[in-house]
């Protein structure tokens, strides 16, 4: 047993009133007192405080993530690592993960939407991938708050901001309005990167004596308590003066670090390498000496600063951008230095691999920290906290709120009203100002169901969307998950490509309250249990808790980030009609509802429970898609999602070459509100050759499938005598909805 | 025909215009690295789209120092074929091998879309391959691809024909709805006095295969092609 | 009346576009700069009934609209009237 | 010794920036302001051998980096050392 590592003069005095003052609870202050056999020092303390947090050793969270289904066939690299990665045909890997960064985005939009792309992207390219694609999650309160425009225009701006200038092309996303969001937005960023399957890095030490190398920007004061503590607690009026120095992204720094280190991992002489997120040097030192079963020395005094006077304390913590941590193989630093020199970074040699399982800090030749690995990367406390059913009348009121209002409107007026919504209405104003053809795979941008990605000198391609629905979610916490995953795999389908693997960020309220416990728990399990039915491991993911203001949480939040690959990516699909004379079809496994629609959120509906979702008809839907794809029957295929039906036939109109009609027959189903209106079914929409349409009906069987029409050359939409409107006119009220609110051109 | 593609730290479009040129194109095209000098004999050199060091200051205001910008300005000052696409065009008109400067677009938000451009003058070495008159559609995305120049210098330019590319609607009217980023006179892309050096913010190396962002772009690369299996016929000949 | 305001990176954050021109200068062969931070000056008129209510008004304007208190100070002149 | 240097946008050239402010200025309900325009201000520290080799530097960083002669105009004030 070493020394206790001596106290800094200037020090705060360490007792539970400190430890309490830093998040810790008085249990967990006691273990570790426990496991160090003394009290720890200042230093040692901030440590702990990170690496216990909430944001960075999932307490609540971890004994419930491991029901999720994380392995199957196409899975590459063992659990553990940075981020999952599947195979995706001809040597290739795709790794990715999405990422909240909703705290840091809320206080200061522009700069936490972008770190939050930055630090994304680092997950993925310290995996040995290059990143190829951001896909973004937003959700904002409502237009009448008076913080959302502000929050809107920062947040777009930082993610294009960083997003273009790293050369990364943003290829998909969602954007939502709600009042639920007013004191705590949403910012969940993505990214996916391509890698040979053997040039896949590890982040697991090796061979003690291998120097530590530090690369990229020199450490500042930034986020010191920053992502982690903020992420770890409510918003109140305190958080205000607890705010770290913001975090500001350099992206063009970033653009470097991906470079050089993707040139550094091609000589072989990266043994280990981790991006320094949250809990910077901290949690990326101690984790990969952790997964290595090794120890790790520091020395503090040869940290690039960006200040000289940051204490040992203030290093440790920082949260400082765009900086990563190798462990290399001894004697070949010069090697990597030379890499990092021509792309004009420092790489700083400051530590070395030990064999004695600690993990030491040293300062002006002093020992500051020295503790166990395993005490702060893997002993964090593991918390089975109470959850319980929250009282019914709560979610029969949230339904009955938006319930029965005046009479109904018209169909074609209702038509207008949801097409102008801002959350049916075209992103336009959002993805206009994102980069999304950058790195020449972008096949199909945002605008369609699902992006495609082509992967070159290959014929393979990727599809990904991003999906959630708080609004089912907070019907039913378990239906909405697995209705999340469904669409997010109904969205890629719609591409044709089949779903193959799954990310996700679960935002959610203050775990420390049985109802929020509750609804995480369904939540994973509607997760769980869609993504065995389809097939789609969950490869990675990020919960955020905490997610409340005032004691106000917002609705259960799952996004769900879905990855599929096409064998032959020419065989893609996009959601327009495309021929007139094609038949216009509806294939669906359940019956439109108006419970959690948009439809009901702006005319009010009668209170709706959510119908039960049935997984192996999802599963026939998304397989007879993929098929529909493969043999070439369909033209054309959209995925119904807010605004319901009509909103899908209008949005397949809305074709880029040209906008086209349709003409649907007002049949047998009795085309009342709920049918046109009604979301919730897992419906889609296609367009196909006449010829096709016996086979589409074998595809699909048991399915509910039906011929409502035909695609025509005028631009009209037309059902039955309810509807008849001019396309264009619609279009203009869909693609002028967001900038008409947001006030800009 | 040779290419040269120069790489800044920050150039994001690098890649993309050797895989048009090469993949696609079937040109000898090789990577330039900014530290160095020299231009490995190419006949023509693309200053590709990005943001060469971040251009958090100007964009292209850092890059005109580098190395391989002196080799290019003097290539371009012997009459070499320089074109300088999106990023490339801010850093030429930095280095003053090209008239005017790149600012901040109207809107002052990034603008990723694509547009169409009338070529205003197809008898350059850039735009042979096209007619005077005929509409391009081709991609942008950049946040400072308002030129501006002063008003006797633009009389100018139009009057010699240096302005090759103008933004306008699908009719082929430049309009204020057409232009996408305020530029003075719509303008889209600039030639010098010689007709040597050519800058855009369209990105015509996006706009090579049909199955990304169409195949305009191929007029202006074709062009450069044409001429220089004329240049090459003259010197055999 | 004229005023000048002086928007600047806040002590302590990052500055990127400062870090980009340092380097800049090394390659344009200039030595001895540090510290250089990159910041906004914005010169407006103003019309306003006294000085006080003049300054008043950029203040106001500084907070709200010039100046992101997350990362950045400001100060400002008014010319006497 | 400590450096200050002003950019502003020339005269005559547009200043979307200057103009979106202003706008919003409207927004917020604060009239009498014109002619708003948005430069840079950049501080910088410079180890000269003299006060007039000082200047010369910063004028030499002006004309090359900080300015775009096109566009822009520069000023700038170098401590008394
Ligand atoms: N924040 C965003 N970033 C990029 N693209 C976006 C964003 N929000 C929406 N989009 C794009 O707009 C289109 C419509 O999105 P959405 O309404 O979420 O589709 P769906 O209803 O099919 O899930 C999609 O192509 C999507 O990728
Ligand atoms: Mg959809």
């Amino acid at each position: 047993m070493s020394a206790a590592p001596i106290a800094l003069a200037g020090e705060p005095r360490v007792d539970l009133a400190e430890a309490r003052a830093h998040g810790l609870s008085t249990e967990e202050f006691a273990a570790i007192e426990r496991i160090l056999g003394r009290t720890p020092t200042f230093t040692e303390l901030g440590v702990f405080s990170v690496m216990w947090s909430e944001h960075c050793s999932y307490k609540s969270s971890r004994k419930h993530l491991r029901m999720l289904p994380m392995s199957g066939p196409n899975v590459v690299g063992g659990p553990g690592e940075n981020a999952g990665a599947i195979d995706v045909g001809d040597g290739w890997v795709a790794v990715f993960k999405i990422e909240s960064h909703n705290h840091p985005s809320y206080v200061e939009p522009y700069q936490g939407a972008a770190t939050g792309v930055g630090g994304i992207l680092r997950d993925i390219f310290t995996m040995g991938a290059r990143p190829i694609a951001s896909m973004n999650s937003l959700k904002f309160g409502s237009f009448d708050h008076p913080r959302t425009r502000f929050l809107v225009g920062g947040v777009v701006g930082g993610v294009g901001g960083y997003g273009n200038c790293v050369g990364v092309p943003t290829v998909a996303g969602e954007v939502m309005f709600d009042a639920g969001y007013n004191g705590n937005i949403l910012v969940n960023a993505f990214a996916l990167g391509l890698a040979r399957r053997e040039d896949l890095q590890s982040a697991r030490a090796r061979g003690a004596g291998n120097p530590v190398l530090y690369v990229g920007s020199a450490t500042g004061r930034d986020g010191i308590h920053g992502a982690s503590l903020l992420a770890s607690a409510e918003f109140d009026a305190e958080s205000e003066s607890k705010r770290p120095t913001v975090q500001v992204g350099d992206p063009f720094t970033e653009k470097l670090l991906i470079e050089a280190c993707l040139e550094a991992m091609k000589t072989g002489a990266i043994v280990a390498i981790q991006d320094m997120g949250a809990a910077g040097l901290t949690s990326s030192s101690s984790e990969m000496a952790g997964r290595g079963g090794l120890g790790i020395e520091l020395d503090l005094d040869r940290v690039p600063l960006r200040e000289a006077d940051l204490t040992p304390y203030e290093i440790l913590l920082s949260e400082s951008q765009e900086r990563m941590l190798i462990v290399a193989e001894r004697g070949r630093e010069a090697e990597l230095q030379a890499v990092f020199a021509k792309w004009d970074l420092h790489a700083a040699v400051i530590g070395h691999v030990t064999g004695d399982g600690r993990w030491r800090a040293l300062y002006r030749g002093r020992v500051v920290a020295d503790l166990p690995v395993g005490a702060i990367s893997d002993d964090a406390p593991v918390y089975d906290r109470p959850a319980c059913v929250p009282a019914a009348s709560d979610a029969l009121a949230a339904a009955a709120e938006s319930a029965a209002q005046a009479d109904a409107p018209a169909p074609a007026a209702a038509l207008r009203a949801l097409l102008g919504s801002p959350n049916v209405a075209s992103k336009r104003w959002v993805y206009r100002q994102y980069d999304s053809i950058v790195q020449s795979n972008t096949i199909a941008g945002p605008g369609s169901d699902a992006a495609v990605l082509r992967i070159k000198d290959s014929r393979r391609g990727l599809a990904l969307k991003v999906d959630s629905n708080p609004r089912a979610c907070a019907i039913d916490p378990y239906i909405g998950a697995v209705a999340t995953v469904c669409e997010a795999a109904r969205n890629v389908a719609c591409a044709g490509a089949r779903p193959a693997g799954i990310s996700n960020c679960l935002n959610y309220g203050n775990p420390e309250r049985p109802e929020i416990m509750w609804q995480f728990i369904r939540g994973v399990e509607g997760l769980r249990d869609a993504a065995i039915a389809l097939g789609t491991p969950v490869i990675s993911g990020n919960v955020s808790f905490y997610n409340e203001t005032e004691g106000r949480a917002i609705a259960p939040t799952p996004v769900i980030a879905m990855v599929g690959t096409f064998a032959d990516v020419r065989l893609h699909l996009k959601q327009y009609f495309k021929i007139a004379g094609d038949a216009v079809m509806i294939v669906r496994s359940a019956a439109p509802s108006y419970a959690a629609s948009e439809y009901a959120a702006l005319f009010g509906a009668p209170p709706r429970p959510l119908a039960p979702i049935d997984l192996g008809r999802e599963r026939r839907l998304v397989d007879g898609l993929v098929e529909c794809a493969e043999r070439r029957l369909i033209r054309s295929a959209h995925d119904v999602s807010e605004g319901g039906l009509a909103v899908a036939l209008a949005e397949a109109c809305f074709n880029p070459a040209g906008i086209m009609g349709v003409e649907v027959d007002a049949g047998d189903s009795g085309h009342d509100g709920e049918v046109l209106f009604g979301e919730g079914a897992s419906t889609v929409v296609i367009s196909a050759p006449l010829e096709n349409i016996e086979v589409i009906h074998q595809i699909f069987d048991p399915l509910e499938v039906r011929r409502i029409g035909r695609v025509t050359t005028a631009a009209r939409l037309t059902i039955g005598a309810a509807i008849n409107e001019d396309l264009a006119a619609l279009k203009q009220i869909y693609e002028m909805a967001l900038p008409g609110r947001l006030n800009r051109p | 025909m040779k290419w040269g593609v120069v790489r800044f730290p920050g150039s994001l479009d690098d890649a993309d215009a050797i895989h048009a040129l090469r993949e696609v194109l079937g040109q000898d095209a090789a990577m330039l690295w900014h530290k160095d000098e020299a231009l490995g004999g190419a006949e023509c050199i693309v200053l590709p789209g990005g943001f060469s060091y971040g251009d958090y200051l100007r964009c292209g205001a850092i890059a005109r120092f580098s190395p391989i910008m002196q080799s290019v300005a003097r290539f371009a000052a012997e009459g070499g074929l320089v074109i300088g696409i999106c990023n490339g065009f801010q850093i030429l008109c930095e280095a003053h091998l090209l008239p005017g400067a790149l600012m901040r677009n109207r809107s002052l938000a990034f603008v990723c879309d694509v547009v169409t451009v009338r070529v205003e003058n197809a008898a350059t070495p850039f735009t042979r391959a096209a007619r005077t008159g005929e509409i391009l559609r081709l991609p942008i995305k950049h946040g400072e691809g308002c030129y501006v120049a002063p008003q006797e210098e633009l009389r100018a330019m139009e009057e010699r024909g240096q302005v090759l590319l103008r933004y306008v609607d699908e009719a082929g009217v430049a309009s204020d709805a057409a232009n996408p980023n305020g530029s003075m006179r719509s303008i889209a892309g600039v030639a010098n006095q010689g007709f040597n050096v050519f800058g855009l913010m369209p990105h015509p190396e996006h706009a090579v295969e049909k199955a990304l962002g169409g195949e305009d772009g191929r007029r202006i690369f074709a062009s450069i092609i044409a001429g220089g299996a004329r240049a090459a016929s003259r010197v055999s000949g | 009346m004229r005023a000048r305001v002086f928007v600047t990176p806040r002590k302590g954050i990052l500055d990127p576009q400062g870090r980009a021109v340092e380097g800049a200068l090394t390659s344009l062969g200039i030595s001895g700069v540090a510290n250089l931070r990159v910041g906004r000056y914005v010169t407006l008129e103003i019309d306003a009934p006294s000085h006080a209510a003049a300054e008043a008004t950029v203040k106001r304007i500084c907070e709200q609209l010039l100046a992101n208190p997350n990362i950045e100070d400001f100060r400002f002149e008014v010319d006497a009237g």
